[in-house]
């Protein structure tokens, strides 16, 4: 129920992003909306897992900001390597260990991992990540771990 | 940690919202881009992420056939009855100014029902188009791939 | 409420079934959904009659979608002509419906039924709003309803014989690359004029004279009615489609849907257009009517030889309709009088005959000419008015054929242009060919060893022998359909005569 | 003309430059997954494209068509299908001959038309005006494209629903509505 | 009829129509050249959508702007009525679109292919056996 | 004006050089790969439209196409990994 | 700060927002065609739907202002930072499946993460 | 009864008749026996009627408006009636005799037969009393179409050729060229009522005329003008009754009948005259005579033989119009009921012939006369009446065509008819000839093996088939005496328009 509630709250939200109109019938048909999407949501048993309240937390911007100045300094990185005459790739799949103890922990991983240019999430099992990196550089395992780390701080808060 | 869990997960996120964006895209027809067809058609897509995602099966649970087959006849219904009520109320058929006294509020009412009839129509045909051609076994054997 | 229905009348008759569409498809039994449309089938046929006599006198009733005056909303007009046509496409529905019911069970699995009744439907609301509707851009939406439900139904064939599929596939290109060259043309003229009400149009195309893009309106238009209304040579999907089709489709969209088509192009032409288009005419004597008899003559010879009795007759509608067009070609008055009446004729007759060739498949399996020997013996009645309907198709006198023969020769003939009248006489030379390859079969030769045969069940021989009662009626006694014809073509020429003299 | 103006058209030349390349791709490639990803990029393109035309709502629609469902069903029909194209082996003269007479009407017809986006053509200077001025009196609606499509030309929507509703038949008929477990055999009822 | 002077305002005014022209032949020569049904289908999208850019572009008036209402009076807008066909257009393309996929998926199933030759031969066979079959009964 | 006309012209030059990885291939993922590019690329150049013609409430469009672009990928990789849509959804595909 | 600053000032930011986004674009795209196996250009992909993307995104933001458009821009940006990360997963993951594996491979630990998935299909 | 309520009763006997033979199928007795009761009482009403039309009445009946303006129409006036009156009268005979040959010659589908027999006599009455061209076509068709499973009637591949044959000559010449012409005559008079002098003249350009009568001439197959005369040898495969119904009951005498009737109420033999329009046609008529008549005494087949006769006999009539003037139209129409009274003689015999010994051919009659003698007397006579030799009914419609070529001044036609009558004197005496005084051939029996030897017991056909055979014989020699009424009645066909009122 509670986490209904918030998926209505949130979803409510974004309807007022959206529509910019606060003409009380619109309004009206927006809750009628977002109620409508909160059960077909619970319909889905999308509201099983801790997917919902998580996305709200205000620790999860601060991880935002950090991985935002990660994902523009590996931009700058892969642009080199991209740009230089000879191209100095040296491919790898690296197995990255994983401590979060949520899905949605385990995806917010993934996707930093993605999300940065130069290593990319390819697989998942075993407790680890299966990524590549683009060069020697990407795969160091400090980097990683520091992600992993920030990760299961927004998860634990 | 299972093999799809990022795909699931993920789109876990994103159905509720893409729903709400659909229904905002229904009811805001009249005053910028879209309508019912095209809210139909981002409804239909939420439920195809969800069936991709976690089978045909499990939307048939959510919506079932039936329903959708139902519901996409009820779309129609609700776009030509309006005409039928409104020539019952002595207009032509869609002429929806007998929906309401000031003709204004009545052609925005009549605007918004025969949308809310399109976007159930088109929602509810895609999704069953959807559901026929992934239901379909494939004939193929796995030396044709 | 006598009264609102008698003013709505005009879109009930295409709301009708539009609105009984869903509702069949959510019977959820065959046989329900069955007599569901058989209903609705029958209040069209009311509706349209009732139509027909309202402006069988000369009348016109327009009728505002949305209460919207023309050229802003969607206009229906409705005069003989139209109301002509509709009364061919809801009776065929009504006749062919009764009949359906004994062939689909045969032909389509059961829990497909409903699906079929309802696309069945979606036709028909397709082929009505089409030759009722006024407006230039409604005729593609509707000609779309019906030509989809259509490549729909063809493909239903597919259980008796998979090469329903790609007849249907091929149908669907050829119709869509036709519609789209309708939507094409219908841009030009818009484009030069501003607007889609037909009426309008007609005033506005007036206004602007003749220019490159008005020519191209028209021939894209022409065009794609022509794929949509099988016109020799862009008729490669037809044959096909009619030989693999269930065969209540069969009957249905043979006497239905190229006729639907010939009159759209009647509309644009002449109401559009206008009769005096010079543009129009030109191309009319110099390709449509060449063409027309090219039809006549290459589609019999076809027919001639094909072994199974519904490509015969499907080719044979391809040559019928190259007779509706070379009406259409001498721009007289009797030239559309002969076409406008062949709709009629071509109607009855061919329906009556695709059913004969539904009962054959029923009783004998086969369609196949070959395997048709002595059934003349084992279902004397199917036979019967298979002979009756053939001989209408050949265009012996007391038959629907002959009338249409003979204002067709006549109006060749008022012409002068006698070697086109004796062109006429000589391809339905052809259709006594294949006619009678048919009659000597079920009469005159024995029947296979072992082959059981029986009569046809009285569900789908009642509807036959209407039409064919129906193709013998007006056969003998043709001035009603003649002078709604004579009527119809004074609408098409008087209106746009009077338009171009201003 | 102003520098947006000029920018537009060079957006739009930009556009169809990458429309005719794409399409071109589309006619050459054999991959079927390539063309249908190209489909989805040349409609998208197109969606564009109708946005600097002013039409947002066909550009709407179009995107949520090309990228949304022509694509799946695509790829449904692939995934029943094949994915390669085989080489024709008949002649392409005459398809080119249909084609290059095809196109040569309409350029013919292309001759006359009232040149691109002028004011006084009478598209614009007809009707136009008439639901312009007439949307906001008659239906208080902004979108004049929402009160054109649902009420002065509502029984034309009405009619596309239909259309769509006849899709859904007709996929029904043909390939059932029921939900099938893998491993039964259909399609041979 | 007019004259028709080639100038730059002229070739200005039209090179857009010449355009969807040369997109509208591209897609109707994949429908009509090409033997493989999905491609033919692609092919049909491609000529449609540029029909629909031509529609589109008729209603296009060079420095008007989207036919939703602003607050400026003076605003000119774009001609709707375009935008609306169209919008039908592309909805009924998209049920033809389906229809044609749901009848490729049919035609795989029965027939193996979806190659217009394999077909054409497997029904050249089937027709030929019909024939022979008869030809025995004779 | 001008600077929303310079990133246009990126985004064209970055669309063209995607097109060509498209046609290029070699492999389905290179393709996969360009068009969720190309759909990214579409959503800034749907939205930069928007401000070029003046009208920037039609960023609509861009978001729907943010939205749909992802569910094309998955729908393409899905079914090419599985040659289905549905058979099954992708949990039980494990096994 | 009157308006007028106000306007130079989110112009200035928009142009380095528009420039340093349009250069990323830029080079990812040229990524795109100059790397060697699609592992690689996963990377140059990476670059376009993360900083390019947004960056842009962010110029236009600065344009809009406080209006709804902006909020529309946050939405969409925030749709691409969940989306694309998650479509080149997918992608990386569909190759790895299919067996495509890297060019010059320097490093290969796969064996160490679809270990556990082997053993579990080997039990069902 | 009124004389409109006869009409209706003479075409609804033969059509009441074909329902009541249906439903009595299945007992060969009852339905035999309806069939003659309906021929008689046909006749009885066409005597009636004739008695009434001696009189000067004109009966009209218009049952049913087909287009607007486009009826149809029945009307009697003196030719109509002749024609009916021979049809009928011979359908009595016919009726007898085919009785007699069914069941002797074992046919199946004797009901199927006897129907469209019925139909066929009343569409043959339905020409005879058309009022206007557009009814006499359509009954015209309705005569082809009934006639063609009496055709096929065998079954056999060879009955099906000869009927596809039958049906594809007379389909194409009425459809191709008669249709047209009708239509044609539509357009131009605007009416298509038969009408004493005609109803084109005025109306349409003389040059035309040539063309439209070429029309009508080749477009009316039934008359089997050459060189559209293949049809007649075709039929032959069907069994006699039909031959006789189709040479002399009812087929090709609504042939020429609707030659004459074209010549004299369409185009008016007055306006034939005076534009000399119908000069070509004298020519074709005068060579398909001789032509037929040469092909004939080439042919072994008893049948086509007979057949060819009738090609050449046809083309008299063809003449008579030909030549535009009254003796002509009077010679044309007499030699309807000569031709027909002595080839439905000659048909019986050759049928009489078949179902006795079995031979169909020429050849193989010798000897035969001393066994059936009252066969080829009757034979005799029937040719000596063709051959126009006095005291025989052909006689007479002989002379009123010499006259008419005379009159016409056509002197090569005068010779033509003279040759013809020589060479129906080699075809058909030599057929008698052989039969009484060539000895029996005996090489038949080796090359056959089991054909009938001298001695195997061959004798006259069943009495059904003789009584009629004797009573059409004797028919031709009444006719001889029986002119003067005939040729007062053939006088009453009116050939100048009817004076202004
Ligand atoms: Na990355
Ligand atoms: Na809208």
């Amino acid at each position: 129920m509670k986490k209904a509630v918030g998926l209505l709250v949130a979803l409510f939200a974004l309807w007022l992003a959206l529509s910019g109109y606060f003409k009380p019938f619109l309004l009206s048909l927006g809750v009628l909306s977002c109620l409508f999407t909160v059960y077909l949501a619970s319909r889905m048993k999308l509201l099983d897992d801790e997917a919902v309240p998580l996305q709200l937390r205000p620790s999860l911007l601060l991880y935002w900001g950090w991985l935002g100045r990660e994902v523009f300094k590996s931009s700058i990185a892969v642009s080199r390597v991209i740009l230089a005459r000879e191209m100095p790739i040296s491919q790898q799949l690296v197995a990255v260990p994983c401590t979060q103890k949520t899905e949605m922990g385990h995806v917010i991983f993934a996707n930093s991992i993605t999300l940065t240019p130069g290593t990319v999430t390819a697989e998942s099992g075993n407790g680890h990540f299966l990524v590549h990196a683009l060069t020697d550089d990407f795969a160091a395992p400090e980097g990683f771990a520091e992600m992993d780390r920030r990760v299961t701080a927004v998860e634990d808060r | 940690m299972e093999h799809h869990a990022i795909l699931r997960v993920v789109s876990k996120l994103l159905i509720p919202p893409i729903l709400v964006y659909a229904l905002y895209v229904q009811w805001h027809g009249d005053y910028g881009p879209g309508g019912g067809f095209q809210a139909g058609v981002v409804f239909a897509v939420a439920f195809i992420l969800y069936a991709l995602v976690y089978g045909v099966d499990e939307m048939a649970r959510v919506v079932p056939p039936r329903l959708l087959h139902a519901s996409a006849g009820i779309g129609v219904l609700i776009y030509a009855g309006t005409g039928v009520v409104t020539m019952a109320l002595g207009e032509n058929f869609l002429g929806y100014n007998a929906l309401a006294h000031h003709p204004v509020h009545a052609q925005e009412w009549g605007i918004i029902i025969v949308e809310f009839g399109v976007g159930v129509a088109v929602a509810s045909v895609m999704i069953s188009i959807f559901i026929a051609f992934a239901c379909h076994n494939p004939p193929l054997k796995d030396e044709d791939w | 409420m006598p009264g609102l229905i008698e003013a709505n009348l005009p879109a009930l008759q295409v709301v009708l079934p539009l609105v009984a569409a869903p509702i069949c498809a959510m019977l959820g039994k065959g046989s329900r959904a069955w007599a569901f449309a058989t209903l609705v089938a029958f209040l069209a046929f009311a509706i349209s009659i009732s139509l027909f006599i309202a402006t069988y006198g000369g009348q016109v009733i327009s009728y505002e979608m949305g209460g919207w005056a023309p050229p802003l909303g969607i206009e229906y007009r409705i005069d003989v002509l139209n109301a002509f046509v509709l009364m061919i496409v809801s009776g065929m529905a009504a006749l062919v419906l009764p009949y359906a019911h004994r062939s689909v069970a045969a032909e389509i699995p059961a829990e497909r039924q409903p699906f079929f009744y309802t696309a069945f439907l979606l036709c028909l609301t397709g082929l009505l709003g089409v030759a009722i509707t006024g407006d230039a851009f409604n005729v593609f939406v509707f000609l779309e309803i019906s030509s989809l439900s259509t490549y729909a139904l063809v493909a239903s064939g597919s259980w008796r014989n998979k090469r329903a599929l790609t007849a249907a596939y091929n149908y669907l290109i050829m119709g869509t690359v036709g519609a789209t060259f309708f939507v094409i043309g219908i841009g030009m003229i818009y484009m030069i004029t501003g607007t889609l009400n037909m009426a309008d149009l007609a005033t506005r195309i007036i206004e602007h004279g003749d220019s490159r893009t008005l020519r191209m309106g028209f021939v894209f238009i022409f065009i794609g009615v022509g794929l949509k209304l099988a016109m020799f040579p862009l008729h490669l999907w037809l044959p096909n489609a009619y030989t693999f089709a269930p065969t209540a489709v069969t009957a249905f969209v043979a006497a239905t849907a190229t006729k639907v088509a010939v009159y759209v192009l009647l509309r644009f032409m002449f109401t559009v257009f206008g009769f005096d288009y010079e543009f129009q005419a030109e191309t009319l004597k110099n390709v449509l009517l060449p063409v027309a008899l090219v039809a006549m003559f290459a589609a019999s010879l076809v027919a001639i030889f094909q072994d199974d009795l519904k490509r015969m007759l499907a080719y044979s509608s391809i040559a019928q309709i190259g007779y509706m067009l070379l009406g259409l070609a001498f721009l007289t008055h009797t030239g559309l009088m002969a076409t406008i009446v062949h709709l009629f004729n071509h109607a009855v007759t061919k329906g009556a005959l695709f059913m004969v060739a539904g009962c054959f498949i029923l009783s004998a399996g086969t369609s196949s000419i070959s395997s048709l020997r002595g059934i003349g013996r084992d279902m004397p009645w199917t036979t019967a008015a298979f002979v009756a309907g053939g001989m209408s198709l050949i265009g012996l006198p007391l038959t629907v054929g002959f009338i249409s023969k003979w204002y067709l020769v006549q109006a060749a003939l008022e012409l002068g242009w006698w070697p086109v009248a004796l062109l006429i006489m000589a391809s339905s030379l052809l259709a006594i060919v294949y006619v009678w390859r048919v009659v000597e079969a079920a009469y005159l030769k024995p029947a296979p060893e072992g082959v059981t045969r029986r009569e046809a069940p009285l569900s789908m021989l009642i509807p036959a022998w209407i039409l064919v009662g129906l193709s013998i009626w007006f056969g003998v006694s043709a001035t009603l359909t003649t002078t709604a014809a004579s009527r119809a073509a004074d609408v098409l020429i008087g209106s746009s005569q009077m338009l171009w003299e201003e | 003309m102003s520098a947006d103006l000029i920018g537009i058209a060079i957006i739009d030349i930009l556009l169809f430059t990458f429309l005719v390349v794409t399409a071109f791709a589309i006619m050459r490639l054999r991959n079927l997954f390539a063309v249908v990803m190209l489909a989805g990029v040349f409609s998208l393109l197109s969606a564009s494209l109708f946005v600097t035309l002013d039409a947002v709502d066909v550009a709407f629609t179009e995107a949520a068509v090309g990228a949304g469902i022509s694509t799946v069903l695509m790829l449904g029909t692939l995934a029943l299908t094949v994915r390669e194209e085989k080489k024709s082996t008949h002649s392409a003269f005459l398809p080119l001959l249909v084609c290059l007479v095809t196109g040569a009407a309409l350029i013919y017809g292309t001759l006359d038309m009232p040149p691109f986006g002028g004011m006084d053509t009478p598209v614009q200077t007809y009707l136009a005006p008439d639901y312009i001025q007439r949307t906001p009196i008659d239906t208080g609606v902004p979108n004049i494209v929402t009160a054109v499509l649902a009420s002065y030309r509502g029984y034309d929507t009405l009619g596309e629903t239909a259309v769509v509703f006849t899709a859904a038949i007709a996929v029904l008929l043909l390939l059932g509505a029921a939900i099938r477990r893998p491993g039964k055999d259909d399609g041979k009822e | 009829m007019s004259d028709i002077v080639l100038d730059l305002d002229f070739v200005l005014g039209h090179y857009n129509y010449w355009m969807f022209v040369i997109l509208m032949m591209t897609g109707l020569y994949v429908t009509v050249s090409r033997g493989n049904l999905i491609k033919k289908i692609v092919g049909l999208n491609l000529f449609q959508t540029s029909v629909f850019m031509l529609y589109i572009s008729m209603g296009k008036v060079i420095g008007g702007t989207a036919p939703i209402l602003l607050d400026d009076p003076d605003t000119v807008y774009s001609n709707p009525l375009p935008h609306v066909l169209i919008l039908t257009a592309i909805v009924v393309g998209i049920a033809t679109t389906a229809l044609a996929l749901a009848l490729v998926v049919r035609i795989r199933e029965t027939y193996g292919t979806v190659e217009e030759d394999d077909i054409l031969k497997l029904e050249h066979e089937m027709d030929f056996g019909t024939q022979a079959h008869d030809g025995g009964r004779h | 004006m001008y600077m929303f006309l310079a990133a246009v012209a990126a985004i064209f030059v970055a669309i063209l050089l995607v097109l060509i990885r498209l046609f290029a291939g070699p492999t389905l993922y290179d393709r996969v790969l360009a068009v969720n590019s190309f759909g990214t690329l579409t959503v800034l150049l749907l939205s930069l439209l928007g401000f070029v013609t003046g009208r920037p409430d039609f960023l609509d469009i861009a978001m729907l196409y943010a939205l749909i672009n992802f569910v094309s990928t998955i729908a393409i990789l899905k079914f090419f990994r599985y040659r289905a849509l549905g058979r099954a959804s992708i949990r039980q595909e494990e096994a | 700060m009157d308006a007028f600053t106000i306007d130079l000032l989110l112009d200035i930011a928009s142009v380095i927002a528009f420039a340093t986004g349009g250069a990323f674009l830029l080079i990812g795209a040229f990524g795109m065609i100059r790397l060697p196996d699609v592992w690689s250009r996963l990377h140059a992909a990476g670059i376009m739907d993360t900083v390019g993307a947004e960056l842009i995104l962010i110029g236009m933001m600065f344009q809009a202002g406080l209006t709804q458009a902006t909020l529309k821009l946050v939405l969409i940006s925030l749709f691409l930072f969940i989306t694309s990360p998650t479509s080149t997963h997918a992608v990386a993951n569909a190759a790895f499946t299919a067996g495509i594996r890297p060019v010059r491979l320097r490093k290969n630990e796969a064996d160490r993460v679809i270990g556990e998935s082997a053993k579990r299909t080997g039990e069902s | 009864m009124t004389d409109a309520n006869a009409l209706l009763l003479a075409l609804s006997i033969p059509t009441v008749t074909m329902f009541l033979i249906a439903m009595s199928g299945s007992r060969p007795n009852i339905r035999d026996g309806i069939s003659i009761v309906a021929s008689i009482c046909t006749f009885a009403v066409v005597l009636r009627l004739l008695e009434s039309v001696m009189a000067g009445a004109r009966p009209s009946v218009t049952l049913v408006e087909v287009m607007p303006g486009l009826t149809i129409n029945f009307s009697i006036e003196p030719l109509g009636m002749l024609f009916a009156t021979v049809a009928s009268g011979l359908w009595i005979v016919t009726a007898i005799y085919s009785i007699g040959y069914m069941r002797g010659a074992q046919e199946k589908k004797q009901t199927r037969f006897y129907i469209c027999f019925a139909l066929a006599i009343a569409s043959a009455l339905a020409i005879a009393f058309s009022g206007n061209l557009f009814t006499l076509f359509i009954f015209y068709e309705v005569l082809t179409i009934s006639t063609y499973p009496l055709v096929a009637h065998k079954e056999t591949p060879e009955a099906r050729a000869g009927a596809r044959v039958y049906l594809g000559i007379l389909m194409t010449t009425s459809i191709l060229f008669l249709l047209v012409a009708v239509i044609w005559t539509w357009n131009l008079a605007g009416t298509m009522e038969f009408r004493a002098g005609g109803i084109l003249e005025g109306n349409i350009d003389p040059a035309y005329v040539p063309f439209l009568l070429a029309l009508f001439a080749f477009g009316i197959g039934k008359a089997a003008l050459m060189p559209f005369h293949r049809w007649l040898p075709a039929a032959m495969v069907a069994p006699t009754p039909v031959s006789a119904l189709l040479h002399a009951v009812a087929v090709v005498k609504a042939g020429v009948f609707t030659m004459l009737k074209v010549g004299t109420y369409i185009f008016g033999v007055g306006f034939l005259s005076k534009t000399g329009a119908s000069e070509w046609l004298v020519w074709v008529a005068g060579a398909s005579i001789l032509i037929a008549s040469i092909i004939a005494l080439t042919k072994d087949d008893l049948k086509a033989r007979l057949a060819y006769s009738t090609v050449s006999q046809l083309s008299y009539i063809t003449l008579g119009v030909a030549l535009a003037n009254q003796m002509g139209v009077i010679g044309g129409s007499m030699h309807i009921a000569m031709h027909a009274m002595g080839k439905i003689t000659l048909f019986m015999c050759a049928g009489a012939i078949y179902v006795a010994a079995h031979k169909t051919k020429v050849s193989e009659l010798d000897g035969l006369g001393p066994k059936m003698p009252v066969t080829f007397i009757c034979f005799t006579i029937a040719s000596l009446s063709i051959i126009g030799l006095p005291p025989f009914g052909g006689a007479w419609s002989k002379w009123y065509l010499l006259l008419a070529a005379a009159n016409a001044g056509q002197v090569v036609m005068i010779v033509v008819l003279m040759l013809s009558s020589l060479l129906n004197v080699a075809y058909l005496l030599a057929i008698p000839g052989r039969a009484f005084f060539a000895p029996p051939k005996k090489q038949v029996a080796h090359s056959l093996g089991a054909a009938a030897s001298p001695s195997d017991g061959i004798e006259e056909a069943p009495l059904f088939c003789l009584v009629p055979i004797c009573l059409t014989a004797i028919g031709c020699i009444v006719l001889f005496f029986a002119v003067g009424g005939l040729y007062e009645y053939l006088l009453s066909i009116p050939i100048l328009p009817e004076a202004a009122p």
